[in-house]
């Protein structure tokens, strides 16, 4: 598998723009740790969207400033940030009620592996050397009604992370709603991988090139 | 923008179709959405289940909803008061049915739903007549019956004030199944006392979260139930 | 059997203030509805008593002065009551909690039937014609550590309620610890009724004559 | 009379015995009990078994517990932070054993055993190698898996505030594990910042009925686990 043009394709900003796009108004997301954080930057204005956080904060505001950091109000990634008015606090069995009993609209994750059927695998890359670690990755997947991945397409020995079949240990199986990489944004619909949209100056040819699963392209207006 | 007020009970009740299930919070009185039941009524919609504790008193509220005929079932764990009247006769005719359940067991089959949790094992009803035909798993050399959530289209919830988010706050033992009946409904439907601007409620002290709720109608002066009871009044309004 | 006589044994207040000199200090208590209510007013001087009532208060004080009911303050029998400084308001998945989960110390309760074995029947008469409703009963004799019964020893047509077997639907089975009658104080030992208190004029004799279920005396210095 | 407030953290652990069951709540140092455990690590029992979504960072706090070898096993949903040193050294080495468990599910199974429900069925972690050997059943076309309580001995809590009943309030996300972890254990003791008198808790804001409070010790000054970590502090102190 070739290794991708380093000068195509979405930057990460960009990725997390077209992510914020897909967020409506009124939705209430959580935003996993590392890029997906970036998205709460670039919701359109006019659209009021409500983050929970799932150590006990429905409303978090922006990271707070330096200076006035609480280390008592953090985020999962345990960032300090700040609570929006109109923001409540609750424990972690309520927090996690929200996200099991299907609450959060919407959740954006990273990803070691994407596969064609919607599985994820963003938890161990199963080496024995690794602790193990889980936190809140396989409630969020399994609980909250869609989820948005954010990744990049391959990983940076040039593998590709949209597979056909996941070889890390599952996350969870069929529940990825759709990937936004920096090459392009794939639904998945009925286990299959359908591009929605190509990153400027990829084709459909060189992105399929790139991903080991197998892509379809999306049917004019649908 | 998030605004989930509603100019009236009449629009926030407006799309409850027939054969829904409505869970309807209070205990007796306190914290029963007597506001909203009336516009169920009005609205008419047929063939509802109900989730309850309690069954009603005289002709107003949940009663009355029974008497209009509009109640196929309902789940409820005391039914029977001295000044319920309406729910005895239907069941007694065989008009309506009753799925009996303990209060505590109702209490976590609805927060069940609401979390996401199918099913669960309690020591509650194990040996009794409510637990016979239901499934038995012994844990520590105890026998626990397997219960199972109760998800519900709306929720009915009365509290003392919300924010245009739906935070929520209530008032003393009128909180009752209100928190619950939130986290369980695909629509939960709140009469507030008073609307609070955004900010006023304080964020340790918010007992439901916004997420939880879809409609809230400012209900400023809610009719007082047992003062209906003792009138004799019926509804719709005699 | 033969009837009470109705003028030897304790009063409703003495059979209340026997089950009051056995609630400890600190002592977490529900009371049923009905006889077990009066026992709050018997707590000895010394002893500070919590109690809980299942529709969402722990720390319930006395019942409501005339004129000062608030519809929104009332305790599982929908009675008007107060709240003592540092109660707590919860909602029912909280409330059950405290009882399905054992916290709750000692819950006195009414009933139809007691067994030998400790079973309690006090929901339904099993009265085709009557309308089921259950409650809390079944939660409370589960889950609540001490099940004490407070009840005349006999119906009004003169029938043991401390029997061999209940005939009336279940409760619970083997969980009461304590019965407390107008006649005498027994305990469920090891599935026995061992008679702890005799009241006054009562002999075993006569208790005996006057109970379904086998009873047994308490050995001296148990 | 009720009262139970303890003069010290000593004190209130003197009677942690090997072999016991404590729950530690915090996330991350959020909440985080460090002066019980540092008076834990001082009172030496060993053999614990620990449950806390995290697995300590630095030399302090449960790390410190950990590195003294008091801790036999522990249930957490993230041992993995990038400051966390000395339980991956002893994890590698085996000398201490890990249960891995989903976050919102160690958090439920917390709750469970406070509820008095021994098992429950969730979705999370289906097909996954985390429900492995585990129970699995099906509702409504789709798969759960069977997940037991977690019960405690004892559980270590931070809070903001108390009274001597051992009603708490939290400070902001700092809650998280402390309302469950009081429910689940026979004893909880509590590290409050303030002793209030009873009364000035609010009955509405109540996050944790004193019910499921045994012991409360006035903290008043708790150590910044964060800074000690920065300063490479080990306890007992360096």
């Amino acid at each position: 598998m070739e290794l991708n043009n380093k000068n195509i394709g979405w930057s990460v900003t960009e990725m997390a723009q077209k992510v914020a796009m897909d967020i409506n108004d009124g939705a209430y997301v959580n935003l996993g740790i590392g890029m997906p954080e970036l998205v709460a930057g670039f919701i359109p204005e006019g659209r009021e969207v409500i983050y929970h956080t799932e150590n006990g904060l429905l409303g978090m505001g922006k990271t707070a400033n330096i200076g006035t950091e609480d280390p008592e109000l953090v985020n999962a990634g345990k960032k300090y940030v700040t609570a929006i008015p109109g923001a409540a606090y609750f424990h972690h069995a309520d927090s996690f009620a929200m996200i099991r009993g299907g609450h959060i609209d919407i959740c954006v994750l990273g990803a070691y592996q994407v596969s064609e059927e919607g599985d994820i695998a963003n938890w161990s890359t199963g080496n024995s050397n690794d602790i193990p670690a889980v936190g809140g990755a396989m409630d969020l997947v399994a609980g909250v009604k869609t989820i948005f991945v954010i990744t990049k397409h391959s990983t940076k020995s040039g593998e590709s992370k949209i597979v056909k079949q996941c070889t890390y240990p599952l996350t969870g199986k069929n529940v990825v709603s759709r990937i936004y990489s920096n090459l392009a944004i794939i639904d998945v619909i009925n286990k299959e991988l359908v591009v929605r949209e190509l990153a400027p100056e990829v084709t459909f040819k060189y992105l399929q090139q790139n991903t080991e699963a197998k892509l379809s392209l999306a049917k004019e207006g649908s | 923008m998030i605004n989930k007020i509603y100019k009236s009970a009449k629009e926030a009740v407006a799309d409850i179709f027939d054969g829904a299930t409505v869970m309807i919070s209070g205990f007796g009185e306190a914290g029963s959405p007597i506001e909203l039941i009336h516009a169920l009524v009005d609205q008419g919609a047929k063939n509802l289940t109900i989730v309850s504790n309690n069954a009603g008193s005289g002709h107003v509220g949940l009663a009355a909803l029974i008497e209009n005929k509009q109640v196929r079932k309902i789940f409820c764990s005391f039914p029977r008061t001295a000044i319920s009247v309406v729910f005895p006769e239907l069941y007694r005719k065989g008009e309506i049915e009753l799925e009996l359940v303990p209060q505590g067991t109702l209490a976590e089959r609805i927060r069940a739903a609401g979390a996401g949790i199918p099913a669960f094992f309690t020591q509650t009803s194990v040996n009794t007549p409510l637990a016979e035909g239901k499934d038995k798993r012994v844990f520590n050399d105890k026998t626990y019956v397997l219960e199972h959530a109760i998800e519900a289209d709306f929720s009915f919830v009365k509290c003392s004030a919300s924010d245009k988010y739906g935070n929520l706050i209530y008032n003393k033992t009128a909180r009752n199944f209100g928190p619950i009946m939130c986290m369980a409904a695909k629509t939960t439907i709140v009469q507030a006392k008073n609307i609070l601007d955004v900010g006023e409620i304080d964020p340790e002290c918010v007992i439901t979260p916004g997420i939880f709720v879809k409609r809230v109608v400012e209900i400023t002066n809610p009719a007082d139930e047992s003062k209906l009871v003792e009138e004799k009044r019926r509804y719709p309004w005699n």
